[in-house]
């Protein structure tokens, strides 16, 4: 059988939104199970185990789980992904962080374990503001731009690549750092409505999300100049603000909603026959939208791995060969049942990360859902690789890398 | 008036807002101190607990539906019925009056006597044990409460100020309203401890409970009702910190807020809180305003607030209001 | 029964003075280190040593560290967590800074620097005490996460502020990164665990232990039979801080490899070692292992149980544990509240006296 | 002012039980303690002399615990001068005064609860007790020797106060008598020069009054260690002190030989209520 | 009232019954070993003995306060008016009419002197007037607390704090009041001044008194029975004035021998300086 564990919050600070992602994850195997016997005919296994979006617990867990023979890791928490960058290598299990963990991971080179497609943290930065220029009529001279961010690594990951992108198209960056667990940010907020600025990006999680759409509602900032990060774009972060959310923007890398014929045989298969992994509440949100596309990213990309290999029953080893070589194209997501579901792409040895497409989302608070309001645009690789050299080019020094491929 | 005067003045003003939502949840723990040197360590899951309860009343949710669906693999999650605000307010306080029934008749009870760090501990526990129940009673999902609070800038200050200074100030409606709660509550508070019987008995209770005991104050009762009282305190507190934030279990984490300010104002005073909570907020407010985020990188607030109750602390060891710790030998 | 002090018999002081003054007590003792050095380092593999040894090891240092200014000195810290970052990011500094320096000496002077770092914090206990004392603390754990948060200089200006341990060796036997053996680490942790909690049994039979004692049951007091307070606090605080700077150091690059600091060093941190003291027993060294032992092991436990076992979501059980570690606190406070430690020392008078009660 | 201590010293002084005592070893000069509004000692000096046993009597409230607290640094009065063995003595801190070997027991028992007996009265010697931490922490060298060394010492103190059985026992469980005992040997322990009784023999019955007099009658012998001593029970006062003052409201109102005070009107008005038998 | 001479010949209802309780310690320390007495009403009963040997955990079995010290009574009975009480929380034990005035005068010390007192009729529910008239009770019979009626109880000397605890207990309107070393630490001018309030207290209101007491001469000077306690016993009771006479009791307790009050410099010496010596 095949592996994968799944390292899931369902408890503590940050349960909302690691509630549905574990679910949906969960969900799509279950899916392939019932109606497809596995994948290759080996049936899938997802041992679950809690993390409560805590480093010690998620080192316990992946320790727990690597012996059973587990094939891929996704950890859902940057800190995670920091502690295990260097166990998995050494056991020879592959990673994937899509849109979260270290971002130089994108350089296959160096991080020859860990994946980070279809898009990282820094795209999701450039794609913002490309997002903003488009709507500006193309120039972004003399603008002012927020960054509101989670006062951790994660929040800061995006300050590197906006400020390059600052100096290259002309406006102006504020810092505007939120400490955890965010739930007072009147001086924030009162520093925006004195600096006026044009935009606020936001990289924020948990309950930050809530008080700044909050707050930014309060404050009157025109909600459609707010644009979050894919980790500040769920139902969690806009419900508790109610109709004043309306027009909230959110980045994603992949689509919203459930008008897939996927959902038809999940429905069919998972649901009415009751073998949701969770109460079955949360199909068709943000974050269970994503647990279906890490899913059947993995999926695929073992079902590769079974094709170069010849075998089916395969190893983390060529699981992770499998990754290394996956290609997303949209034939396989339309036979999948997931027709324009993501943006396509293509992984290499160098390349971990993906082409770096990332579309924009928006908020209908009278209807409650999310809609996509743009194309998935391209993140300006220009600004992000060397970037993304020099990191992974310090990490690589530090401990000694000499590259793999 | 000069921009940097006017922004200046907004800060404070919403830092003395800021101080009032933090006396909130302060006023919880200066409570059960007053009464039985116990630090409620469990003050801030007990506000997260209540305003579960709540939502989950008003939304007419199964207790427990999850552990009830896992063993008996039944679908049951609501019961199909809205209970509106004031009632669901009201039993929530029954079910906060249980609870301090039963933290008295099944912890507290049996630790009469016992050292402050040994309560201490008891209400860690306390607090895992809540924070579980609570998590299996109503679920974990974020939850969005709305009892009807006003919310957003006030636009009438706002016009106001606009047209006497003009500078339109910034103050939330969700804040004026914490405010008049509040002192609503310090006033109540304060009387019903300096004035009524059972007041004096609670502080009587606090100075020397075996004392208390042997003139004949029933320490289950006095016990009882200031847990309760604190029950309300909590309730309150996480209708006004839920209202911003949804109510999540980052509800819980609002405790750290009132801590300063339980340090400042002294953790036996009533007013001290309220006196602490503006100090606090005011105070990191105008830091973060006038030197964190300008000079040392911003996000200062949580430590400035301890260190600026720190200073006060050793000029006056026991906050501002606290009782003068009596030294003899 | 077979526990007895009859016959037992110490003909000097200094055999009085001793840490396991009954013989029954004295070989238990040298069976588990036995088992500890010569048994275990032999059986375990990466997941018994990452998931349930190193963290147990480490814990039990920071709990006795803490244990001292608590337990000992009667002054309630919960500036643990920022104490344990100071270790830990001395320990990177010093690592990044001097590659070939054995990883024992990094872990000691992070150690050391942490000491000096804790004893400015410990100034304020001058004035101020109890809870307030303990709150006042939490000014330097807020401060020192925010610190290292904010100066690049700490995280040697990584892009995330994420500090990772490069690979390290002591005696040529490496015990950082990933490629390391289970023993190795294991060993490593054991030689500091022990070593902490000897040092601590010498330092609080001996007078500095009295001073502090002196001046946690009565500190007005021990001033006027002649202990000059500030010292005897500051000394309390900084040999506090050594063994949590060593845990921290440890924590960092033994057991979890790469740190973010507000998460590793949060204020949970600060509460859970503070738990473990507790329940483990203030002022027992033995307590300070047994509340790590019943905090690191027993949440594994449960979940074993829970979903391995009967199967359970995984979020059930997680609140469950919850309930159940709740619920365990308060019940073993109620049968005896000073904690682990009191309970085996009842159980040991009881044993003396049986079969009869009194 | 200053002459007259001088000559003091030189003195010795014969009391009515014609026991012969030394030079005056501390002063009291006009000290006034003030708390907020509470005048607690008012312009109050007196002398206390070598190996004699001075008692210091008063109702309640008069200041006489205060006056020890005054003596060991625990209060700094707000006038007046207290001068130690010749000299004035600088302003210090408890502790040091400790170090300069002046050791007490207090009115509300002041034990270490958490310790055992033998733990208790070893904290009398941490004075004298100098290693260093590092030593300490490795229990070697001069660590080790120091801790035998006090050990014997604190052992003879409890052979001598007769606490054997109880060495080991927490002293939170003993009985009120016998903390009172353990105290006193806490401050025995420091080898003391001067040594202040705060009501050693409250809460105690006539026996064991008898057993503690005898202790102290026999420390002022043996080690002829000067001692002061408030305590209410007339009969103890009269049989024990050479010396006697009596406070009253803040103000000395007596001072000199028992059998002086004992029938000063002022005294009987104030304090004993009937003349004492 | 009753005269202390007569007490033994006039058959007279007993308030309190205690039969043979045991009283255990945290499970393993057994401090009381059977202990039994009987309190008349009207009366003031001593209970003495020396050091550690249980008057104070036999009033707090009575009282119902040892539950809070871990301590428990594990055999026999107390009665009052022949219902049982040793289970009793100690708040009902009040509203029965028994108070206890504790060892070490426990005032409130952050509460001022007359809201001492006034939480002292926390039990009372015959309203206000009443309350404020025993206020002025309790004022008449000692003047010094009306003085100091507005300051902090814990700043007030040890007589005064003894004067606030038993002036609070009365505040209760006891039938019965548990009084635990009332002497300790007072000035014998005080000590007496207290004495003769007990005194008063009794004949005037008809409160009956258990009093623990080491002050064995000023105890048997004003009760009218008296009980000697050692380890954990009874080892003698009877009269007071009985008790005066006996001889072991005039040596051990009140300190005389056959020629009338012994020196403390005298007693024993020889035997601890013999010790001392070898
Ligand atoms: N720290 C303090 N703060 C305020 N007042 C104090 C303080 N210490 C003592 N007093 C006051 O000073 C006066 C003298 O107190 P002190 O304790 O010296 O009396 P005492 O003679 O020892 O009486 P007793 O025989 O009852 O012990 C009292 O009125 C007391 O209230
Ligand atoms: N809380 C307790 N835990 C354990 N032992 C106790 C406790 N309280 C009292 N004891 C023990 O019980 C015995 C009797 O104590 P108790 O206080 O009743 O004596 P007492 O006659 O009142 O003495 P005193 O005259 O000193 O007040 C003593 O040996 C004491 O050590
Ligand atoms: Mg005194
Ligand atoms: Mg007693």
């Amino acid at each position: 059988d095949l592996v994968f564990p799944s390292l899931s919050y369902r408890t503590g600070p940050y349960a909302a939104g690691g509630i549905p992602f574990a679910d949906g994850y969960a969900d799509y195997f279950t899916l392939l199970n019932e109606r497809d016997g596995g994948i290759g005919g080996e049936t899938i296994r997802v041992p679950e185990c809690e993390t409560a979006y805590n480093t010690e617990k998620g080192v316990e867990c992946y320790e727990s789980t690597k012996g059973e023979g587990a094939l891929v890791y996704q950890p859902l928490s940057t800190g995670i992904t920091y502690q295990l960058i260097p166990k998995v290598t050494a056991d020879d299990i592959p990673m994937l962080t899509s849109g979260l963990g270290r971002t130089s991971a994108k350089n296959g080179n160096v991080f020859s374990h860990v994946f980070n497609f279809p898009a990282n943290y820094w795209d999701g930065a450039s794609v913002a503001i490309k997002h903003i220029m488009e709507q500006e009529g193309g120039s972004l001279e003399g603008k002012k731009i927020a960054l509101v961010y989670h006062n951790s690594a994660y929040g800061k990951e995006p300050i590197r690549t906006l400020q390059e992108l600052s100096e290259k198209h002309g406006f102006e960056l504020k810092e505007v750092p939120v400490d955890h667990p965010g739930q007072e940010q009147k001086s924030q907020w009162l520093q925006i409505r004195r600096d006026k600025p044009d935009y606020v990006i936001m990289y924020g999680w948990g309950v930050m999300n809530q008080v700044a759409v909050q707050e930014a509602a309060n404050i009157r900032f025109p909600m459609d100049k707010f644009i979050g990060i894919w980790w500040s774009g769920s139902e969690n972060d806009v419900l508790s603000a109610g109709a004043k959310a309306d027009g909230y923007k959110a980045l994603t890398f992949h689509n919203v909603g459930s008008d897939y014929p996927l959902y038809d045989d999940l429905k069919k298969h998972v649901i009415d026959t009751g073998k949701t992994a969770g109460a079955g509440d949360q199909v068709g949100t943000v974050l269970y939208n994503r647990g279906i596309y890490a899913a059947m990213l993995v999926a695929e990309a073992a079902r590769t791995a079974q094709e170069i290999h010849g075998v089916t029953d395969i190893t983390g080893g060529q699981m992770r060969d499998g990754m290394e070589q996956l290609e997303i194209t949209e034939e396989k997501m339309a036979a999948l049942g997931l027709p324009d579901f993501g943006p396509e792409f293509s992984v290499s040895c160098d390349n971990h990360g993906g082409e770096g497409f990332v579309a924009v989302t928006q908020w209908d608070a009278e209807a409650k859902e999310w809609n996509l309001v743009s194309d998935f645009m391209q993140s300006d690789q220009d600004v992000i690789q060397p970037l993304i050299d020099e990191d992974s080019k310090a990490y690589a020094d530090e401990n000694a890398i000499e590259g793999n491929c | 008036m000069p921009e940097q005067l006017a922004f200046t003045i907004e800060v404070f003003m919403n830092g003395l807002m800021a101080g009032v939502l933090y006396a909130l949840v302060a006023l919880g723990f200066v409570l059960i101190y007053k009464a039985s040197g116990i630090f409620n360590y469990a003050q801030g899951v007990m506000a997260l607990f209540a305003a579960l309860t709540l939502v989950g009343i008003m939304e007419g949710q199964v207790p427990f539906s999850h552990l009830i669906n896992a063993i008996l693999g039944t679908e049951v999650h609501h019961f199909g019925w809205h209970v509106p605000a004031f009632l669901a307010i009201v039993l929530t306080m029954v079910v906060m009056i249980v609870l301090a029934y039963c933290v008295q008749r099944f912890v507290f009870r049996y630790l009469v006597g016992q050292e402050p760090i040994i309560l201490f501990m008891a209400t860690i526990g306390l607090a895992y044990f809540l924070e579980g129940v609570g998590d299996l009673m109503w679920g974990s999902e974020i939850k969005t409460l709305d009892v009807g609070l006003p919310q957003g800038i006030n636009v009438w200050i706002d016009e106001f100020t606009f047209d006497a200074t003009g500078y339109g100030f910034f103050i939330d409606n969700l804040d004026i309203v914490a405010s008049i709660v509040a002192a609503i509550l310090v006033i109540g508070l304060v009387m019903f401890a300096q004035y009524t019987k059972q007041g004096r008995a609670m502080r009587a209770v606090a100075d020397d409970h075996q004392a208390a005991l042997s003139v004949g104050v029933s320490l289950n009762f006095i016990w009882i009702l200031v847990w309760s009282l604190a029950g309300f305190v909590a309730l309150v507190a996480g209708i006004m910190w839920g209202a911003k934030s949804g109510v999540q279990f980052s509800l819980s984490l609002i405790a750290l807020k009132a801590l300063p300010v339980l340090m400042l104002g002294g953790f036996t005073s009533i007013p001290g809180a309220i006196v602490g909570g503006l100090i606090i907020g005011v105070g990191e407010k105008l830091f973060e305003f006038l030197i964190g985020a300008p000079f040392l990188g911003g996000a200062t607030e949580n430590w400035f607030a301890y260190m600026l109750a720190l200073v006060f602390l050793v000029f006056r060891p026991q906050g501002l209001f606290g009782e003068k710790i009596i030294e003899r030998v | 029964m077979f526990y007895r002090e009859a016959g037992d018999f110490n003909t000097s002081y200094a055999q009085d003075q001793q840490t396991f003054p009954i013989k029954f007590d004295r070989y238990r003792y040298y069976l588990v280190l036995f088992v500890a050095i010569f048994v275990i380092p032999f059986m375990v593999n990466d997941y018994w040593v990452n998931s349930l040894f190193l963290p147990f090891l480490i814990y039990a240092i920071a709990a006795i560290g803490l244990n001292i200014l608590v337990g000992y000195c009667g002054q309630v810290s919960l500036g643990t967590g920022g104490f344990m970052a100071v270790g830990a990011y001395a320990c990177y500094k010093l690592m990044t800074a001097m590659p070939d320096v054995s990883m024992f000496i990094h872990i000691l002077l992070a150690g050391v620097i942490t000491a000096a770092v804790g004893a400015l914090f410990g100034l304020p206990s001058l004035r101020i005490k109890g809870f307030y004392l303990a709150v006042a603390t939490l000014a330097a754990q807020f401060f020192l996460v925010w610190l290292f948060n904010r100066v690049p200089w700490f995280y040697n200006y990584s892009a995330s502020g994420q500090i990772s341990a490069p690979e390290r060796d002591t005696f040529g036997i490496l015990i950082t990164g990933p490629n390391t053996d289970a023993w190795a680490t294991y060993m490593f942790c054991l030689i500091f665990t022990v070593g902490s909690a000897l040092v601590a049994r010498n330092l609080t039979r001996g007078s500095v232990g009295r001073k502090w004692m002196a001046i946690r049951d009565m500190d007005i007091a021990a001033e006027i039979i002649g202990v000059n307070p500030l010292r005897a606090k500051l000394t309390a605080f900084a040999v506090s801080s050594f063994f949590i700077g060593i845990s921290g150091a440890l924590f960092f690059s033994i057991y979890l490899g790469a740190v973010e600091v507000g998460e590793a060093f949060g204020i949970q941190k600060s509460f859970l070692v503070l738990f473990m003291i507790i329940i483990g027993g203030l002022g027992s060294i033995f307590g300070s292992f047994a509340g790590a032992a019943f905090l690191v092991l027993l949440p594994v436990l449960l979940k074993i149980v829970g979903v391995d076992w009967l199967g359970w979501p995984t979020d059930i059980v997680a609140h469950l544990q919850l309930v159940i570690v709740g619920g365990l606190i308060i019940i073993f406070l109620i049968a005896e509240p000073h904690g682990l430690a009191q309970l085996w020392r009842v159980a040991k008078e009881k044993l003396r006296l049986w079969p009869f009660p009194h | 002012m200053e002459r007259d201590s001088v000559k003091d010293q030189a003195d010795s002084y014969v009391t009515d039980d014609g026991r012969t005592i030394g030079p005056t070893v501390m002063e009291m000069k006009n000290i006034t303690l003030r708390f907020g509004g509470v005048e607690a000692i008012k312009d109050i000096s007196f002398d206390i002399r070598e190996g004699e046993i001075r008692a210091i009597i008063g109702p309640n409230g008069a200041g006489k615990s205060s006056m020890l607290n005054v003596i060991s640094g625990f209060y700094v009065p707000q006038e007046g001068e207290v001068w130690y063995k010749g000299a004035q003595r600088p302003p210090m801190k408890p502790y040091q005064v400790a170090q300069q070997g002046i050791a007490r027991t207090f009115q509300n028992i002041a034990l270490f609860e958490g310790m055992s007996v033998l733990d208790n009265v070893m904290t009398g010697r941490l004075t004298q007790m100098k290693s260093g931490l590092l030593a300490q922490s490795l229990w070697k060298g001069k660590a080790e020797r120091e801790e035998v060394e006090n050990r014997e010492i604190a052992e003879k103190v409890i052979d001598f106060l007769e606490i054997q059985a109880i060495r080991k026992t927490p002293v939170a469980r003993l009985p009120y008598g016998l903390k009172k005992r353990v105290e006193l040997a806490r401050a025995l322990a420091a080898e003391p020069t001067i040594l202040l009784l705060d009501e050693p023999m409250a809460g105690m019955n006539v026996e064991e009054k008898e057993d503690m007099s005898r202790f102290i009658l026999d420390v002022n012998d043996e080690f002829g260690t000067t001692i002061a001593l408030i305590e209410h029970d007339m009969g103890v006062v009269m049989d024990l002190s050479d010396r006697v003052v009596v406070m009253d409201y803040g103000r000395k109102i007596g001072d000199g030989s028992p059998h002086d005070v004992r029938n000063n009107q002022e005294v009987i008005d104030a304090y004993l209520g009937v003349a004492h038998d | 009232m009753l005269d202390a001479a007569n007490t033994n010949d006039v058959a007279v209802e007993n308030l309190l019954e205690v039969n043979n309780i045991e009283v255990i310690y945290n499970h393993v320390i057994l401090v009381l070993k059977g202990v039994s007495l009987n309190v008349p009403k009207g009366g003031i009963t001593a209970l003495l003995g020396g050091n550690g040997a249980g008057k104070t955990t036999t009033l707090k079995a009575i009282s119902g306060l040892l539950a809070s010290e871990r301590g428990e009574v594990t055999k026999g009975s107390i009665k009052y008016r022949n219902s049982p009480i040793q289970h009793q929380d100690p708040a009902e034990t009040v509203k029965k009419g028994v108070v206890q005035v504790m060892e070490g005068r426990h005032c409130f010390e952050h509460l001022t002197i007359e809201e001492n007192l006034l939480t002292g009729a926390y039990t009372r529910a015959d309203g206000n007037a009443a309350i404020q008239r025993d206020l002025e009770m309790v004022y008449d019979y000692f003047p010094r607390l009306k003085e100091r009626r507005r300051s902090q109880a814990g700043y007030t000397s040890g007589g005064e704090q003894q004067m606030c605890a038993i002036g609070r207990a009365l505040m209760s309107r006891p039938e019965t009041i548990l009084l635990d070393e009332p002497s300790m630490g007072l000035a014998p001018q005080l000590v007496e001044q207290i004495f003769e309030i007990v005194k008063s207290v009794n004949e005037k209101e008809g409160v009956t008194f258990l009093l623990a007491e080491q002050n064995t001469n000023v105890a048997l000077r004003f009760a009218h029975y008296g009980y000697i306690l050692e380890s954990g016993r009874v080892v003698m009771d009877g009269p007071a004035k009985d008790l005066r006479e006996n001889q072991d009791v005039k040596e051990f307790y009140l300190g005389m021998s056959d020629e009338g009050r012994k020196s403390f410099r005298d007693v024993r010496s020889y035997r601890r300086r013999k010790r001392w010596l070898s």
